[in-house]
């Protein structure tokens, strides 16, 4: 539109949107007020940090991997086929998103008080108050947003080319990974790493299942609650800074292969 | 051979059925209908895309049906074309040869032949998305071709191409069909189209198979309302069979002169395509085979090279005419005022209602 | 397909879909072991859980409310104009998605503790550890999604009706009323609904932000949080229950609503 | 009166311009173009919806482009009509008289002939969504009308009916704009639509206005080679002018005559529609207004009412021609054999490379 026609409504909303942008950028460059460079180099140094640190990156890893192995082949059944139980699984994996991850995180605790969790604990692996813990929480966190993610991708793929495939000769399992695969791809790469951000960052559910423990199941998010409970606020930032530039890398690189994914 | 036997599918709510047709070998049968008449159904239902509820699909006498989609022997180039965007030209040809591990002494002499006919042959190394809509046009069609099909479906495939460019693909589609001896099956929902390149047409209408037969019969003799109302011919009128050679059409409250005699008293529709509408000078000899109308020109639309124009009769009745755009101005012809035309008795075709 | 040619891969990944909605419904169901319908009703009943129902929907109520007062005009200008720090704007957006809730709510009890902030806690309205925090909190931690749904919700509307509406003699202002907010209105809606139910599960950020002080900054979430703490797993149970099935029902709400929109 | 003065727009990095053409009051203009050679920049531009870099739009002398888009006066029907789906029919027609607060006795008489003329007068209280295809047209065609344009914004309306339906349009369409006197733009990138609805025509090619005139001129004169490409002109050949009435052309090896003479020595290109090439019998006699050629034809197209042929000629030369479908037979044309063709002088054209 020419700039003549920029009425007031335009300009407002315009501001508002700006307004949004300073909230969240305001808020992040506040912490560099803060920000003593000897304490956080002293902060990422210690023993402490550097096992939270590495938990942190061990557990958002491993949780990736477990939640791509299955939402792989259940990404691609929910965007390909009709099935018994099909709506009530879509249903379900937005769970996650809107029941808050401390009622998750609850339950999956209160789960091992059934009898049935109770025997998973004894003779497969103790999860609560443990790594196992941190690990099964993230993955219930994440799982429902990886199908989401993964879904889209698939989606992304005209159906039409895998029957181009199949009529060219192609077994079905050859067209997905000759055709489906590699045209999905960017849009896999994204979800992997924003799943893996995801659990990196993920607080409530960990906290109920796994607790607060120094040096035992403390991933960064939970330094920082600990970090700030007992008022160590330029450690806290320390932290914080971690997990926003590795939130912020992840987002940018998801960004443009998202956005390279749309283009192909 | 493609022998389709009274076959039942259906998706959703929709149902198609019954249809039965035969596409010869080395022939061109093209499937034309409104959308949502069934073309895209009776697709699936070849290709193996969509479940067959009952009847027959035989391909070389063999049960299609009882095949999954990749062992069907079928060339498919969809409407979108289905080119693999990750996939060089190259590539993409060879995809059928990878996926069946077909070495290349067995493509190869023919990709050579179809690359030669296509001139496709500098593309190979080029990605899809460099290539203009002619070109993927092509490599669809070569890497179809290539994996040596049974019988090849073309769903709608030069719809995104302009006019010039899609008649240049309908010539050499026809020369690969002939020159290859392909069994073609072409879904469309262009008359043109389906005139230019098929020998057998079939009109699916609301999922029925309303006509199927020789494309000069459809063209002449649409056997039904809605067939002829699809071919978009406005001049339908109802009539009754007098006298042999004579109907009864209220419409202009004269006697049509037709060719071919039809059971007294029937109830008909009478019908003439545009084209077929002669237009006369008042003082040109009376024919015995036409029947001579008289009305105004109530509009006249100026196409370039020819024109349309509607002549309202006396008792009401509104006549479309296509003519030779020069005929304007040698007859005299102009809005409001009078004229003459011929309705030639070879040229009415009769359907029963 | 033909079930002649459901292939194994096919089978396996309608099982991993199906395996899915088992693992997330088996949780929810798991909760019924503990469920005990006189510690329900007394836990409901209690002076406390009281307190936290009303003060969760209070909080939830008027964070929606807020940040739609913001989320509408700069949804509306990032779907409809272009302008400087339009991508940084919608990077940001995604913030709260991908940067820990712990992290964000740490980041804003900082911010109160530079100049700027104590300025503001000590001249406009105490936010620390008070429930003005966890309004805050939750609308910090929902204003990106805010944005995000209602620009999804306005990019449906097809900036075409508006150019025919204002060549048919409508102000932008007019155009905007009878045309983009009435087509819009079921994602509104459901927009609407989320952020609400996300405001109420919100429990990271809260934490780090108001605290856990029972009958003062006790939302739902936080008070899962301290019953189990002090191992009330029967009125956690029943403190869950509620939030599921309020997250289950908005969820339905708006998934019908934004079915609906997608046929119109 | 639409006046565009040099006008020059840009989005992205698409440019358009330099752009001048007039539409008279009560007539129709097409801007007729491949899709991206800017129709839709142009339209944009005289909407309002985009900016004008340098140039005046003017309608009925007033310089629109200071106006905001709802003060321009302009009735505008997009590809997919904009019609308000959540709103009644009825609502959709007042919706201008209600943003604008006109009175019903003010709208009511020209609303009423609106209806009146469409035949959409019972569909009032329906659903948009319930509409067929054609009774969208006519709503979103009326909706625009009844807010009294001075200019009316047609952009490919048509383009989602079928061809019988289209047809329908185009004739309720030339009849409102004949009887309410409107001043028309219409944009589209079928040729037909144009011939059939516009006086004038403007082919844009890549934000180039390549030819503007009257319609009649640009279909037996394209003014470039791409105008003859994009209207789908095959037989286009180059050529040098000889001796006044005489073209060298190497194509074919001899001398063609000409209507026109050109300079002599300049290098040209030369063309012919294929309805206008002639086919000839051996034996009949040679007419000195035009050149015959014999070939073979190498490809017949059989499209139901005309035939597409092929002529290959000694010199290599291929000639695109179309005739009437009896001709095959009375003339015995068939795929491989000899055949004469004559191009009368008056029909060849001639384009300055």
């Amino acid at each position: 539109m020419s700039l003549k026609t920029l009425g007031f409504g335009v300009r407002a909303s315009i501001v508002a949107a700006l307004a949004v942008l300073a909230i969240y950028a305001g808020l992040i460059l506040s912490l560099l007020w803060f920000l003593d460079p000897e304490i956080l180099r002293r902060t990422l140094w210690s023993a402490r940090s550097l096992f939270s640190i590495r938990l942190s990156l061990y557990a958002a890893t491993l949780v990736t991997l477990l939640a791509l192995a299955l939402a792989i082949p259940a990404a691609y059944a929910l965007a390909r086929y009709r099935f018994w139980g099909k709506e009530a699984t879509e249903i379900v994996l937005e769970f996650p998103l809107i029941i808050s991850p401390a009622a998750l995180g609850a339950t999956i605790l209160i789960f091992f008080n059934n009898p049935v969790g109770e025997w998973i604990q004894e003779n497969i692996v103790y999860f609560v108050f443990n790594v196992a813990g941190i690990v099964l929480a993230q993955l219930i966190t994440v799982l429902g947003l990886a199908v989401r993610m993964l879904k889209a991708a698939f989606e992304s793929v005209p159906p039409e080319l895998e029957t181009v495939a199949q009529t060219l000769g192609a077994g079905r399992t050859y067209a997905f990974l000759t055709v489906t695969l590699p045209l999905a791809k960017n849009g896999l790469l994204a979800a992997l790493i924003l799943i893996w951000a995801k659990a990196l960052g993920e607080f409530g559910a960990t906290l109920m299942v796994a607790g607060s423990m120094a040096m035992r199941t403390e991933t960064l998010p939970i330094a920082i609650f600990m970090r700030l409970s007992s008022a160590d606020i330029e450690a806290t930032v320390a932290l914080i800074l971690i997990l926003v530039v590795i939130g912020l890398t992840a987002l940018l690189i998801a960004r443009r292969l998202l956005a390279g994914s749309a283009r192909a | 051979m493609l022998e389709i036997d009274g076959l039942i599918a259906q998706v959703g709510h929709f149902r198609l059925g019954e249809v039965s047709l035969a596409v010869a070998p080395g022939s061109c049968h093209a499937v034309v209908g409104p959308s949502g008449s069934g073309k895209s159904t009776l697709l699936g239902a070849i290709l193996g895309t969509l479940p067959v509820l009952r009847g027959y699909i035989r391909l070389a006498g063999e049960d299609l049906t009882a095949l999954p989609i990749e062992r069907r022997q079928i060339g498919y180039v969809p409407q979108q074309l289905g080119l693999f965007p990750h996939l060089s030209v190259r590539a993409n040809l060879l995809y059928s040869a990878r996926a069946r591990r077909v070495p290349e002494p067995v493509y190869g002499p023919l990709l050579a032949r179809l690359l030669e006919i296509t001139g496709i042959g500098g593309l190979l190394d080029r990605r899809i998305q460099t290539l203009s809509g002619g070109e993927r046009q092509r490599v669809a069609l070569v890497r179809a071709l290539v994996a040596k099909p049974r019988l090849v479906l073309l769903d709608e495939p030069f719809s995104a191409l302009n006019e010039s460019l899609r008649r240049e693909l309908w010539w050499l589609v026809k020369e690969l069909q002939q020159e290859q001896g392909l069994t073609v099956m072409l879904v469309t929902h262009d008359l043109t189209e389906a005139y230019s390149l098929a020998d057998q047409i079939t009109v699916l209408i609301d999922g029925r198979q309303e006509q199927s037969g020789d494309k000069a019969a459809i063209y002449r003799r649409p056997a039904s309302l809605a067939v002829a109302r699809f071919l978009g011919l406005k001049n339908l009128f109802p009539a009754r069979a007098q006298t042999p050679g004579l109907l009864d059409c209220p419409a202009f409250g004269v006697q049509l002169r037709i060719k071919d005699s039809k059971v007294e008293g029937e109830e008909l529709w009478v019908g003439i395509r545009a084209e077929h509408v002669a237009v006369r000078r008042p003082n040109d000899p009376l024919r015995p085979d036409e029947t001579r109308l008289s009305g105004y020109f109530e509009r006249i639309l100026d196409l370039g090279d020819s024109a349309m124009l509607h002549l309202r009769t006396p008792s009401g009745a509104l006549l479309e005419i296509r003519c030779r755009h020069r005929l304007l101005r040698s007859y005299a012809i102009q809005e409001g005022k009078m004229g003459i035309v011929g309705l030639p008795a070879d040229e009415l075709f009769v359907i029963r209602s």
